[in-house]
C-alpha cells in the first residue's frame, strides 16, 4: 500500500462548488465533464434519429415533412458525429484514466485540457445556435457530409454549423496533442512502451489520427464558408471549382475520423477482457503494433467513398485494394481477443457482457465492410441502406457498446460506487435485441437497392422499416435503463472497494475515487500489467 | 504566473510543479506537433492551389504575371531576416545574454511590420484593379487571397506572440540560461510562419 | 442461388450477384467461426472458484503469422474476382455503336433525351438487347442515378459529364432512384426504365408509342413529369410555391413590389427564368429555370391546365 | 533538480549568418529558375528549392539537429501525408477522370479577359449556364478513362449540344 498520505485521503471530486469544476485542471474532473457533456448531447442526437425512424414507420409523411426529415436526419448525424462519438471515448475514458494508467500526476498540459475542453463547448454552443431562426432558413439540411453544391446553395444555417464543426476540431487537436506528449514523456519510471496498457496503445494511435487528420477539414470548411460569404470558388462549378475535389477532401478527414472513433473502442475491450478471464492478453504486441498500423493506413484508403463520383478507373483500382489492407490489422485484433480467453477463468459481469458483445457486433461491422470495400458490390451498395447499416454497426455497435461497457467497468473507480448487476445485464440484452432488430434489416433493404436519406419509400419497403423502426424504439429504452442505472449507482451505489474486479493496471492500485494527485510518489513499474497467470501462485 | 493560494489545489491558477527541463522538453515537443497541425492546414490549401493548377493552367500564368514579383521577392527577404535575428534572439536568451534578446526581438517586430507594409501595399494594387474577394473573383485570385490571407493572420498572431516574449524579457526578466523555453517556443512558431511563406512564395508569384 | 437481390435483369448484374454471394458465403464462415469460439470459450473456462487453475500463454507467433496469412490472401482473392467483375460492368465494350442517351437532373426531377432529338421526362426508354450509353450531367446539386435491377450506379455533377453503360437483357419496368442526397425532394427524384421489346422500341421510335394527349392531359402529365406538384400544389394549401388553385387572374405582388395579374406571358416568363418575378414572401433559387426545356406548345398545354384549376 | 541534462543547445554565430546567406542565395536562384521555361517542370524545381531553403530552417534555425527521432517523427509524417493526399488527388484527375468536362462549359470570366479588357461584364451575376469566354483546360477532356482498355470516344461530337440548349422538338 502507499505510503499513508501526509494529510488525510480525499477525493478528487472535494471541494465542490462553481469555482473549482469551472477552473479545475485535474484530469479527472475535466474527463467527468466531457462525460456529462457527450452524453447530452448522445441522448439529444439520439432523440433526433427516433423522430427519423418514427417518420419511417410507415410510407407516406407522418410527423415532419420533407424538410423536417432532411433537417433531423442532418441534426442526428452532426451531433452524433462532431459532438458525441469524436470526443466520445478519448476525451472521457481517456482523459480519466490516461495518467492513472501510466503513472503521472495529470496529463503534460493541465491548463491546455482545460483549454480544449472549454473550446469544446464553445463549438458547441455556435453548432446549437444553428437552430436558432426560422424553420426553413436556419436548421441544416445538408446532411453532416456537407456535400456542396448544395450546402453551397442551400439557405439553411451551414455556416454556423461548419463554424462551430471548426471550432470542435481545435478541441480535437490539442486534446491529441496533449495525448502524445503525455504517453511519450510522462511514463512512470519502468514503465516501458510494452508495459503500458493497450488501451493507452489505443488512445496514442487514436491521438495520431486526430492530429494529422484534423487540420485538412477545418482548411476545407474553412474555404466553404468563405465559399458561401464571398463566392470564392473552389466547390461550386459555376465558378470553376469542383463539388468532387470537396469529397476528397472532406473524406481524406472523415475516414480518418472513423478510426479514431473505432481504436478506443478496441483500446477499452482489450482492457477489459484480461481482466474478466483473469488471463494475460493474447498477442500484447499483435494488438498494439496493429492499433498502430490502423491509425497509418487510415489515411490511404478515403477513396472508397467515392468510388461512384466519377473517378478514373485506376484511382478506383488502387483505392478499392489499400482499403482492403485496412481489414487485415482489424482481423488480427478480433482474434487476439478471442484467443484471450483460451484456458482463463471467465466470469461474465456486465463489463465482460459489453465486451464480448462488442466482439459480436463489430465482427458483423468488420465483414460488412468487405463488400464495399469490392468495387463490384460497392456500386450497387453504395448509398444505400447497407452502408447505413454497416457503420451503425461500427458506430453504435462498436464504440457506444465499449463505451458503456468501459463506463460499467471504471465506474467503480471513477465515482466510488458499484451499479446493481442485475438492471445493468438486462440493459445488456435489451439494447443488444434493440439494436439488432433495428439494423439487422437494414442489411437486406440496402440488397434491395432502398437509397440512403430517404423520407419517403416505396410500398415494397415497407414491412422492414417498418420492424426497424419497431426495433429503434427498444433500443432507445435500452439506454434509457442503462444510464439511468449508472447515474442512480454515482449517487446512491453502495460503496465499491480499491479494486473490485482485482484488475493489475495501475489506475487500480490507488484509493477509488481517487485522490486529487493520483500517485503519493510515482510508483515504479516493474511488471507487466497483464501478469495475471504469475501472481496467484 | 504565480500560485495564488487561495486557488484550490488543481485549479488553473494552482497547479503542482513540474520539473524544469522535463518542462521545457514537454514544450518544445508538444510545439513541434502543433506545427504539424499547422503544415497540414496550408498544406490542404496547398493541395487546392495544385488542383485548380492542373484544370486551369494558363488562368495561373495569367494570374502569376499579374503579382508584382518584386514585391514578393521583397517580402521573402524581409521574412528571412526576421527568421535570422528570431534565431538570434532565442541564442541569446540561451546565452542569458538580456540585451541582445532584446534588440533581437525588437528588430524580428520591425522586420514583421516591414512584412506587413509591403502586404499592404501589394493588396491595395489588387484590390484597385477590382479583384476582391466576394466580387465572384476567379480561381486564381481566390487562391491568392485565401492563402497569403491565412498567412497574414499567422504572421499577426506570431508578432503578437513576440510582443508578449519582449514584455516578459524587459518587465520581468524571466528569460536566462535556466529559463529560456518561451522565447524558444515562440521562435518555432515564428520559423513556421517563415517556411509557410518560403512554399508559398514561389508557387505563387513566380511559376 | 436464390439472392435476396432484386432480380438481375443484365449479364452484368449477375456478375456481381455471385461476388456478393462468394463475399457472403465468405462473411458467413469467418462470423460464425469466430463466435462460435468465443460462445464456446465463455462456457467451457468459466470460473469456478477465486483462484482457478489459469494458462499463462501470452502468445503464439505461429499462430499469429497464420491469422495474418490466411485472411491477407482470402482478402487479395476477394479483391481480385470483384475487381475482375467490375471492369466487366465498368469499361464499355465498344461504343462505337452504343445507343446514347443524355440524362439531365435537375433538383428533383430526370429529363432524358434520345439521339433523335425526342425527349421524356421522369421515364427512360430503352431497347432491349442493346448497348445503351448514359451521358449524365446535373444543372445544380449533385445527384446520382441508381437502377437496383442492374446493379449501376454513377454520380451525376454538375458541370461534368458522367457516364454510365449497359444492356438490358430482359424487357420490363425497373426503379430509377436519385441516391445522391439532392435536398428537399431528394426522396421524390424517381423515375421508371421501360426496357422495351423490339416492336414496341419501332412504336417509340416512329414516335407513336404514347397515345395522343389533348392539351389538358398533356398540361397535366407536364405539371407531374416537370415535378411542378412537388412545389406548387392544386388544391390551395401552402407549399414551397404559391399554389395553382385559382392562379389564372390572380393579383400577386412581387418580392420588387410590383403587382400584376396572371396570365400567359407571366407564366411563360416565370417558367422560363423563375428568379426574375418572384412572389413575394417566396424564396427565391428554389424554382428550376426550365428556358430551353418547354416548348411554347408545352407552356401552352400547361397553361390550359391551369385554367382548369378553380 | 535533475538539471543534469543540459537545456537546449547553443550553436555559434557563423552558422546563423552561413544559413541567412545560403537562403538568399536560394531565394534569388528561385526567382531565376522561375523566369526559364521548363514546363511543368518548373513546379517541381520551385518546390524542391524551396523545400531546401524550409529544411535549412528548420535544421539551424529551429534547433532541428538536436531534436530526438520522435520529434523528427512529427516533422517526416505531415510531408508523407501531404504526399498521399495529392498523391490520391491526382491519381484521379491525371489517369483520365472518367468526369469529362462540358465542352464549352468554362469557369467564370477569367483574369486574362479581366486583364486585356476583352470582357468588360465582370462582376455582373455568375449566369447558372455556360459562358462564353473560353479558358482553355484541355487537361480535363480527355477521352473518358483512357486508362480504360476500351476508352470511350473523345469529348462528346457536337450534334449533341448539351440538353439545357436548344429547346425540345416533339
Amino acid at each position: 500500500m502507499s505510503s499513508t498520505e501526509t494529510q488525510e485521503y480525499s477525493p478528487y471530486l472535494q471541494p465542490g462548488g462553481f469555482k473549482n469544476w469551472f477552473f479545475t485542471v485535474d484530469h479527472k474532473r475535466i474527463g467527468l465533464m466531457y462525460l456529462y457533456a457527450i452524453l447530452f448531447f448522445f441522448i439529444i442526437a439520439g432523440v433526433c434519429g427516433l423522430i427519423v425512424k418514427a417518420e419511417l414507420l410507415a410510407p407516406g409523411m407522418q410527423f415532419v415533412d420533407y424538410h423536417g426529415y432532411n433537417v433531423f436526419f442532418t441534426l442526428h448525424g452532426t451531433i452524433m458525429v462532431f459532438l458525441f462519438i469524436v470526443p466520445g471515448i478519448p476525451a472521457t475514458l481517456g482523459n480519466f484514466l490516461l495518467p492513472l494508467m501510466i503513472g503521472a500526476k495529470d496529463v503534460a498540459f493541465p491548463r491546455l485540457n482545460l483549454l480544449s475542453f472549454w473550446i469544446y463547448v464553445l463549438g458547441a454552443f455556435v453548432v446549437i445556435l444553428s437552430l436558432i431562426g426560422p424553420w426553413d432558413e436556419a436548421w441544416l439540411d445538408t446532411g453532416w457530409t456537407f456535400y456542396t453544391p448544395y450546402s453551397i446553395d442551400s439557405s439553411t444555417g451551414v455556416i454556423p454549423v461548419t463554424l462551430g464543426a471548426f471550432i470542435l476540431g481545435f478541441s480535437s487537436v490539442l486534446t491529441g496533442l496533449n495525448f502524445v506528449v503525455t504517453i511519450h514523456r510522462m511514463r512512470a519510471p519502468g514503465m516501458t512502451w510494452h508495459r503500458m496498457p493497450l488501451f493507452v496503445w489505443s488512445l496514442y494511435s487514436a491521438s495520431l489520427i486526430q492530429i494529422l487528420a484534423t487540420p485538412v477539414v477545418g482548411i476545407t470548411l474553412l474555404l466553404l464558408i468563405m465559399e458561401r460569404l464571398f463566392g470564392i470558388g473552389f466547390f461550386s462549378p459555376e465558378l470553376g471549382g469542383d463539388p468532387i475535389m470537396f469529397e476528397n477532401f472532406f473524406w481524406f478527414y472523415s475516414h480518418p475520423v472513423v478510426y479514431i472513433m473505432i481504436l478506443p473502442a478496441m483500446g477499452v475491450v482489450a482492457e477489459i477482457l484480461p481482466v474478466f478471464s483473469k488471463k494475460a492478453i493474447f498477442g500484447y504486441r499483435a494488438i498494439a503494433y496493429s492499433s498502430i498500423a490502423i491509425a497509418l493506413v487510415s489515411f490511404f484508403v478515403w477513396g472508397h467513398h467515392l468510388f461512384v463520383s466519377g473517378m478514373s478507373y485506376w484511382s478506383r483500382w488502387i483505392f478499392s485494394l489499400l482499403t482492403f489492407a485496412v481489414a487485415i490489422p482489424t482481423a488480427i485484433k478480433v482474434f487476439n481477443w478471442i484467443a484471450t480467453l483460451y484456458k482463463g477463468s471467465v466470469k461474465m459481469d456486465s463489463p465482460m457482457l459489453y465486451a464480448c458483445g462488442f466482439i459480436f457486433l463489430f465482427s458483423i461491422a468488420g465483414l460488412t465492410g468487405i463488400p464495399l470495400a469490392t468495387l463490384a458490390t460497392d456500386v450497387h451498395f453504395h448509398d444505400t441502406y447497407f452502408v447505413v447499416a454497416h457503420f451503425h454497426y461500427t458506430m453504435q455497435g462498436g464504440t457506444v457498446v465499449a463505451l458503456v461497457g468501459g463506463l460499467h467497468f471504471w465506474w467503480p473507480k471513477m465515482y466510488g460506487r458499484m451499479y446493481n448487476e442485475l438492471i445493468a445485464k438486462v440493459g445488456f440484452w435489451l439494447l443488444f435485441l434493440g439494436f439488432n432488430a433495428t439494423f439487422m434489416p437494414m442489411f437486406i433493404l440496402g440488397y434491395w437497392g432502398m437509397p440512403r436519406r430517404y423520407a419517403d419509400y416505396m410500398a415494397e419497403f415497407a414491412d422492414l422499416h417498418f420492424a426497424s423502426s419497431l426495433g429503434a424504439m427498444v433500443n432507445g429504452i435500452a439506454y434509457i435503463v442503462i444510464l439511468g442505472n449508472l447515474v442512480y449507482a454515482a449517487f446512491k451505489g453502495r460503496a465499491a472497494g480499491k479494486n473490485p474486479y482485482n484488475s493489475l493496471s495501475l489506475e487500480w492500485s490507488i484509493p477509488s475515487p481517487p485522490p486529487l494527485t493520483n500517485f503519493d510518489e510515482i510508483p515504479t513499474v516493474t511488471t507487466w500489467t497483464y501478469g495475471y497467470g504469475e501472481e496467484n501462485t | 504566473m504565480a500560485n495564488h493560494s487561495n486557488w484550490a489545489p488543481g485549479t488553473f491558477f494552482h497547479l503542482h510543479e513540474e520539473d524544469p527541463v522535463e518542462e521545457y522538453e514537454n514544450f518544445k515537443l508538444g510545439m513541434w506537433i502543433f506545427l504539424a497541425t499547422e503544415v497540414l492546414l496550408f498544406g490542404g490549401l496547398f493541395a487546392v492551389y495544385f488542383v485548380m493548377k492542373w484544370r486551369y493552367p494558363d488562368l495561373f500564368l495569367a494570374g502569376a504575371a499579374q503579382l508584382n514579383a518584386l514585391l514578393g521577392t521583397g517580402n521573402t527577404l524581409v521574412l528571412l531576416c526576421s527568421s535570422f535575428t528570431m534565431a538570434l534572439a532565442v541564442d541569446a536568451a540561451q546565452r542569458g545574454q538580456q540585451k541582445k534578446l532584446v534588440w533581437n526581438l525588437v528588430l524580428t517586430l520591425a522586420f514583421g511590420t516591414v512584412f506587413l507594409i509591403i502586404k499592404f501595399f501589394e493588396w491595395k494594387a489588387k484590390i484597385g484593379h477590382g479583384w476582391f474577394p466576394g466580387l465572384n473573383l476567379d480561381i486564381f485570385f481566390s487562391i491568392y487571397f485565401m492563402t497569403t490571407g491565412l498567412h497574414l493572420l499567422h504572421v499577426l498572431v506570431g508578432m503578437s506572440f513576440i510582443g508578449l516574449l519582449l514584455y516578459r524579457a524587459v518587465v520581468h526578466k524571466r528569460y536566462h540560461e535556466e529559463n529560456f523555453g518561451g522565447v524558444e517556443i515562440g521562435g518555432l512558431y515564428w520559423h513556421l510562419v517563415d517556411v509557410i511563406w518560403i512554399f508559398l512564395f514561389p508557387l505563387l508569384y513566380l511559376i | 442461388m436464390s439472392s435476396v437481390f432484386p432480380e438481375y435483369a443484365t449479364e452484368a448484374a449477375r456478375q456481381v450477384d455471385h461476388v456478393q454471394f462468394f463475399i457472403f458465403l465468405v462473411m458467413a464462415f469467418w462470423f460464425i467461426a469466430c463466435n462460435a469460439v468465443l460462445v464456446y470459450f465463455v462456457f467451457r473456462y468459466k470460473r469456478k472458484g477465486p483462484d482457478d487453475k489459469v494458462s499463462t500463454v501470452k502468445g503464439n507467433h505461429t499462430l499469429e503469422v497464420v491469422w495474418t496469412v490466411i485472411p491477407t490472401i482470402l482478402v487479395l482473392g476477394i479483391f481480385y474476382y470483384g475487381i475482375k467483375v467490375w471492369a466487366g460492368t465498368r469499361t464499355m465494350p465498344d461504343d462505337k455503336d452504343a445507343y446514347v442517351v443524355d440524362i439531365t437532373g435537375q433538383k428533383w426531377s430526370w429529363s432524358y433525351r434520345y439521339p433523335d432529338g425526342q425527349t421524356t421526362d421522369q421515364d427512360l426508354y430503352v431497347p432491349q438487347g442493346e448497348v445503351v450509353k448514359l451521358r449524365m450531367n446535373s444543372l445544380d446539386v449533385l445527384h446520382s442515378f441508381f437502377i437496383p435491377e442492374f446493379r449501376i450506379k454513377e454520380d451525376v455533377v454538375p458541370s461534368f459529364y458522367t457516364y454510365l453503360w449497359f444492356k438490358a437483357d430482359r424487357a420490363g419496368v425497373y426503379n430509377i432512384f436519385c441516391t445522391e442526397y439532392c435536398g428537399n425532394r431528394h426522396s421524390q427524384m424517381l423515375g421508371k426504365l421501360h426496357v422495351l421489346t423490339p416492336e414496341e422500341w419501332a412504336a417509340f421510335k416512329a414516335k407513336d408509342y404514347f397515345e395522343v394527349l389533348t392539351p389538358l392531359e398533356h398540361g397535366k402529365d407536364l405539371y407531374v413529369k416537370k415535378a411542378c406538384v412537388g412545389c406548387h400544389t392544386t388544391d390551395g394549401s401552402a407549399s414551397i410555391g404559391p399554389t395553382f388553385k385559382g392562379i389564372i387572374g390572380r393579383q400577386e405582388t412581387l418580392t420588387d413590389g410590383r403587382t400584376l395579374t396572371v396570365d400567359f406571358d407571366y407564366i411563360e416568363r416565370s417558367i422560363n427564368k423563375p428568379d426574375d418575378e418572384i412572389v413575394a414572401g417566396y424564396p427565391k433559387g428554389q424554382m428550376p429555370a426550365f428556358e430551353g426545356q418547354l416548348t411554347k406548345q408545352d407552356i401552352q398545354d400547361i397553361y390550359t391546365f391551369l385554367e382548369t384549376l378553380k | 533538480m535533475s538539471s543534469d541534462r543540459k537545456m537546449g543547445h547553443v550553436q555559434d554565430f557563423k552558422v546563423y549568418v552561413g544559413v541567412l546567406l545560403a537562403l538568399f542565395v536560394l531565394t534569388v536562384v528561385t526567382w531565376a529558375a522561375s523566369t526559364v521555361h521548363f514546363g511543368i517542370w518548373n513546379n517541381v524545381i520551385a518546390v524542391g528549392i524551396a523545400a531546401i531553403k524550409a529544411s535549412l530552417v528548420i535544421y539551424f534555425f529551429m534547433h532541428g539537429r538536436y531534436e530526438k527521432q520522435e520529434t523528427w517523427a512529427f516533422i517526416y509524417y505531415p510531408m508523407l501525408l501531404m504526399a498521399f493526399l495529392l498523391g490520391g488527388l491526382f491519381l484521379d484527375y491525371a489517369t483520365g477522370s472518367s468526369r469529362t468536362n462540358k465542352e464549352n462549359y468554362q469557369a467564370k470570366p477569367t483574369s486574362i479577359t479581366l486583364i486585356h479588357g476583352e470582357d468588360k461584364s465582370h462582376g455582373e451575376a455568375a449566369p447558372a449556364g455556360n459562358h462564353a469566354a473560353p479558358s482553355g483546360d484541355g487537361h480535363t477532356a480527355p477521352a473518358g478513362d483512357n486508362a480504360a482498355p476500351s476508352g470511350d470516344h473523345a469529348a462528346p461530337a457536337n450534334d449533341h449540344a448539351t440538353p439545357a440548349e436548344d429547346g425540345g422538338n416533339h
